[in-house]
């Protein structure tokens, strides 16, 4: 299935993108899959595997590590909130 | 209702003065305006820069303020929130809350902006004199928000 | 620190600008503003009377802010009472709170409403279709002032 | 001694005055006692009686039923407050 991920603040400078769109292999069916997929492209990409707090949002709504992902979704990950 | 997130300044007395005229009922109105520090602890703070995840921030702010009409008494509620460049003594953010009665008010506009503060995705950058650095999120505020 | 009693309106949004810019340490304002309201239960009110004690009620407001200066880390604090005959939507109330920090000022502003409301020596006459009567004291008020 | 009361909001419309100056008798030497002398007027000064919450000031602090009275004060008697 094909999804759009964006990130944001630290993250995006870090991985020096503020979005890709990406198919995902049969065995990545959850965020936290997505982001461990993510993580084994090594290099930069280790900050999704410690950035403390990571947070994670599918089409715009909150998500848990077990969310399950689906064709055409939009996934987030980004560091804690410091708006307001 | 009205969530709004812009660029420009806003005009917290006519926010106010709409908030008060929602209603005939309307004898409270709470408000909150966030400012930026020129002096963040020892560093002077020379900019800061506002992102945020447009579409998720709008709908984030909305939950929010469903949240509080949810838990109170609610005439009326206006969240601002400005995102881009902003320099040290500018306005950030705005949130006001009309009610019958002050605790309601009180109550919802504390509720929403600790709400904001950690569920709202806007991320903080300060330039200072030693180059820019993104805010940290603070643990003060994730103890606010989980009074509620 | 402004303590004002007065027969005019004033301007919200220029009271909270003051405060914001009342030093670069300034990174929340909380406000609040008190509306007659036009419904009042059932009855319809016409007009609003606020009679006060010249004098005692200048040096009870400070006494009052003076406090809230003492229990949070206040940097500016304006108080605003109207008197005198008001109408339906007027404004009759502004407190604002200038801080380093939003739990400061949200605190600060709901205890200075709460002990305005039982400690400063205003009285409310309203009149409606059914003649005037003095507004009577609520407990909900004093039970605010008590937790405190 | 001389001292002068101000009655306010219903108290004042009951009494039908803002004001007063007058000399205390020796046995008067509280707000307390000043509250029963004044009752002792009869008529509308029962209203002194049967306020619910007299509130009771001299030189425009807040004062208790023992709180003593000296030469020149200022003494207020009103209802709760409804301000704010």
């Amino acid at each position: 299935m094909a999804i759009r991920i964006l990130y944001f603040a630290a993250l995006r400078e870090a991985l020096g993108r503020p979005e890709e769109s990406m198919e995902l292999p049969e065995s990545v069916g959850t965020v936290e899959a997505l982001r461990l997929h993510l993580c084994g492209r090594s290099g930069a990409w280790e900050v999704l595997g410690r950035t403390r707090n990571l947070r994670m949002a599918i089409n715009q709504e909150m998500a848990q590590p077990a969310s399950p992902l689906k064709d055409g979704d939009e996934v987030a990950f980004f560091p804690p909130v410091t708006g307001g | 209702m009205a969530v709004r997130v812009q660029t420009e300044d806003f005009d917290a007395g006519a926010e106010i003065a709409v908030l008060c005229a929602a209603s005939p009922e309307v004898g409270a109105c709470a408000s909150f305006v966030g400012v930026v520090r020129a002096r963040d602890g020892g560093d002077g703070v020379a900019a800061m820069r506002l992102e945020h995840y447009s579409g998720m921030t709008e709908k984030a702010c909305e939950a929010i303020v469903a949240e509080a009409r949810r838990r109170w008494r609610l005439i009326d509620v206006t969240v601002i929130h400005r995102v881009g460049e902003l320099a040290p003594g500018d306005r950030i953010v705005f949130v006001g809350v009309a009610s019958a009665h002050r605790g309601d008010a009180f109550a919802a506009c504390e509720f929403i902006m600790d709400y904001l503060k950690t569920r709202a995705p806007f991320w903080k950058q300060e330039c200072t004199g030693r180059g820019s650095r993104w805010v940290e999120a603070r643990e003060d505020d994730d103890a606010a928000a989980a009074r509620w």
